[in-house]
């Protein structure tokens, strides 16, 4: 054996803490733990919600601005009154609704505006106010790798983003003299979230998904967090995931409850399925500015409205049908 | 009455009834996947095959031949890749792998790299493929053997895939997940267990007509005896009826 | 006879002429959205788009409105997700880069992070995102900023996505990789670049009607002046009539 | 900034050696250098073997056993001349007829074997001979986490298998304490391969590729080689690409060569098109025990044969449509 002292420099470390522990073995046994079994995971949201998310939980929203987004859970999160989230800062749209009701206490954080609509009011309220009590920095990729290194197993992953930024500094990435080629890279902890909420085109019953065009980070997301719950535009048959098995994406074994929400992600797009509500989303980018007008969006889109079914009554099946993509 | 088996036959039987429902194991090529498809059709309906090149969850209706094979995601769940496969193990959702090799030691470590020297071998065999990982990363292991002295051996030449390494901590020490390791060895003489506390390999049970002598004397180690060994059953006549008549029609392993 | 064009245009046309034919080019939402489809259609027929949430060359038809929209992949060649596209910019494959940010610094550093300071904002900003990325592994960066002082500043209040960092040698230090690095700020002023020993920002060209003094009242730090400074085109009647037909129709951007 | 003399303890270090180095700038300034053009890459399998291989190179195949295997472009490289490669010990039948014709020098081995069909004697007799001068021991799983740290631009990518082992020993990873979480890992080093071979079910003139079924390490690998050759049962149009971005697994920009070769996994196997030529190699596996006899099959099915359609007509239609899947 060739024991020996050697060791690699840590160059610069991170003044960031780590908002979400790295327990590999934890997560190793609570994976083996996951039933196995095909069993019928439909539920409504209400259910999915109240089963499986706790106050304090770190949460975790794929994808990213208002595309593919679960609205649908987002809102009944918004409803069920758990609280106190610490969460990842790279979905978009989500994460208006949650800092509109106070519900986020710590970040890592990446990116959260409303893109060419610019900066979200809603969370600059809370930053700013002091409700959120933390904010660790990333890079959007550097996140993305932390999920990657948690789906990996591994309890870190290399890259050569950050370095020599006040980004990494905010971080608690540790940079590192490579024991190979003497270059320097920054070490991203692995995140493991507790609860991730994913929406796709279609899933079975049990929880096998599929999902076109870009995916985003659900492959990394679905594999990096101990619970899971997807809603789904459309629930397919089983036969039909195994007609094309190399469709899915999410593996049924990882999913904890799949919920049906045909245009969960309103008003954000889903692929070849509908258009982003534009007129609605410009409205909600006037109304955020300010407390008061985004209290009243809140009421009349979330809170007045018992669930998903009635949301979808609320914006009609006329408003819908325009917003759905025909075929060409 | 008894009906007539093959040898292949009695280890397909074996290593089938040591799985169990609702699990996930990892399945490699020749006697794994028929005890797989035999475990789906008797007490594991909900067993999960993994094939290490990306097929999860096939119903194992033809053999494959290979591990990397469409058969291997035949109406599977998924078809992925290695890494998906092996990320999934490595972050503990696979329960069971088998394993095979040329030498075994009393900790359940394998060669399945080499006989003789590294640099100047006698024999130069296959090699690990993905017999470490397994061996590293799923929470139990079954090895399948033929059982005789130059297999079961005191210092295997090649320590390619890890059992309890040196015994009792070893694996936690050089970092391999906790909880992992050897669970059986199905050989065509018995079926073995390890030793809670000294890790090392104990005999459990014995097959048809084999005695407890016969194992030890094809044995190169010393051999740890359960207080009370059972006998394992013949292969049954359901077990034989499915194997013959839905896995291996073409009797490959008969 | 000049068509008359509004500043964004300008930008648009800008930012645009920088691309060159057959490199790849990373696109944020807005503006770079806009000047990689009228490169497509003018000099750079062989541009490749790439978004950050997987959409590789794509036919920008009409008009993204966010980086995972599916015009982002609109008859692309590829629909993946950010891991395989920051894989591939972390690989070398991406020439291109546009940033943004809401201050840089004379070495191209930029804050897209918080105004004041991190720990009690002034005002927080929505944060590096894929900027960082960018920054760190495209080969040439390009930012498009407004031109006024409290945005062209001597020291910015957080370091969100590297430019030259300290200056020269500093990003090698560091680690990022050799010879990537900012290559353009495009503003409502001016085209600058960057000195190649001092690694600091210089002015290139003017936009029309704009003087030298100006960009330089506009500036927060010490800017270095090219020998010689040209002048830059109007948008052409060509370019305006893309962009208004073909590009933007709705005149999103006029 | 924290500066600190802190440093993560190297524990052991295998003893085998970088058999291809990490030039990650190099390989950042390759991957510059490729034309992302949309140009014509269709050639015969002489042309792409005469064009960008070379004596010495590092090479790789994809997929494993006789699935999906690029034997058109193998038969070629052996008939090309070209020799001395260092190899990754991962395909499969592919090496048996490198093996067979001497052209193996160093190996990242990991399994080399005829899988239910027991040992390869051509491996055998080239490694026992000492005709191959290095061999460098790896778990499956570790070579392919090697392409990918590859394909990640990263220098380094830890794993939890191989630790404690002899195949560790014999690797060239090196076994660290996390400095997140303390356990022990192995560093695994990227690998860059020169020449990398891929079969494919479709692929457009550019290089855009499609894969059906399992992708083994398609993705991966063909991210982590400077030059990458592929062959395809079908030569599509791009447009029909265009429409199904999200099944592209291979991008354009990273192939340089396009070989249309229908069967072109023969005597393999290819997912839903045809399957193994099962008497055939059966009658190789007999052969191959023996040098007389492999030789003899070198010489009929390899070297006796200019090209693939040569192949193609001594295989003979009658057979190739036996063994081709009919529609369910």
């Amino acid at each position: 054996m060739n024991q020996n002292s050697k060791c690699i420099p840590i160059i610069y470390e991170g003044e960031g803490s780590l908002i979400q522990p790295i327990d590999l073995e934890g997560f190793r046994e609570h994976n083996r733990k996951k039933s196995k079994a095909l069993i019928d995971k439909t539920m409504s949201e209400k259910e999915a919600i109240d089963k499986y998310l706790n106050d304090g939980d770190y949460i975790g929203f794929e994808l990213y601005g208002t595309v593919r987004c679960p609205m649908t859970l987002t809102r009944e999160i918004v409803r069920s009154g758990k609280k106190d989230f610490r969460i990842v800062g790279q979905g978009v749209h989500e994460l208006d609704l949650l800092f509109a009701a106070d519900l986020v206490r710590e970040i890592d954080f990446t990116y959260i505006g409303l893109e060419v609509y610019g900066i979200s009011a809603n969370m600059r309220r809370s930053v700013e106010s002091g409700a959120v009590t933390k904010i660790v920095e990333w890079s959007n990729a550097a996140l993305t790798w932390r999920f990657k290194a948690a789906s990996m197993g591994i309890p870190f992953i290399p890259t050569r983003s950050m370095l020599g930024t006040d980004t990494i500094r905010k971080s608690s990435a540790k940079v590192v003299e490579c024991p190979f080629t003497g270059i320097n890279v920054a070490l991203l902890p692995a995140l493991i979230v507790d609860v991730a909420f994913i929406h796709v085109h279609r899933a079975d019953k049990h929880g096998n998904c599929q999902i076109d065009g870009i995916s985003g980070f659900a492959f990394e997301m679905a594999r990096a967090c101990k619970t899971l719950i997807i809603s789904a535009e459309e629930i397919v048959d089983a036969e039909e995931i195994r007609e094309h098995p190399d469709r899915t994406i999410i593996p049924y074994y990882l999913v904890d409850a799949v919920v049906h929400a045909p245009y969960g992600s309103w008003p954000g797009e889903m692929s070849g399925m509908y258009e982003r509500d534009e007129p609605h989303y410009k409205d909600f980018v006037v109304k955020q500015k300010t407390k008061e007008n985004m209290d009243l969006y809140m009421n009349e889109w979330v809170y007045d409205l018992p669930d998903h079914t009635a949301l979808i009554e609320k914006i009609g099946k006329d408003r819908l049908q325009e917003l759905t993509i025909k075929e060409v | 009455m008894i009906q007539k088996y093959s040898p292949s036959e009695l280890l397909i039987c074996l290593a089938s009834r040591v799985m169990e429902d609702g699990t996930t194991a990892f399945i490699g090529t020749g006697i794994p996947m028929l005890a797989a498809s035999l475990a789906q059709r008797m007490q594991a309906p909900n067993l999960v095959p993994i094939f290490e090149f990306g097929g999860t969850g096939a119903i194992l209706e033809k053999l494959p031949l290979a591990v990397g094979d469409m058969r291997t995601y035949n109406r599977g769940i998924a078809a992925s890749g290695i890494c998906d496969i092996m990320e999934t193990s490595q972050r503990g959702f696979v329960e069971f792998g088998f394993l095979g090799g040329a030498q075994i030691d009393c900790y359940g470590n394998l060669n399945s790299t080499v006989i003789g020297d590294h640099k100047n071998p006698k024999v130069r065999l296959p090699g690990s493929g993905g017999g470490n990982d397994v061996g590293s990363s799923c929470w139990r292991t079954i090895a399948i053997m033929i059982h005789d002295k130059r297999r079961f051996m005191e210092k295997i030449d090649f320590l390619t895939t890890p059992g309890f390494l040196t015994g009792p901590g070893a694996r936690e020490e050089a970092g391999l997940p906790k909880g992992t390791g050897p669970y059986r060895v199905v050989t065509n003489l018995c079926i073995m267990g390890y030793d809670d506390t000294s890790k090392k390999m104990k005999l459990l049970s014995v097959n048809p007509g084999v005695t407890v002598e016969q194992v030890i004397e094809n044995t190169g180690f010393e051999l740890l005896i359960a207080d009370e060994i059972t006998h394992n059953e013949h292969p049954t006549d359901e077990e034989l009826k499915i194997l013959r008549e839905q896995i291996d029609p073409d009797g490959l392993y008969r």
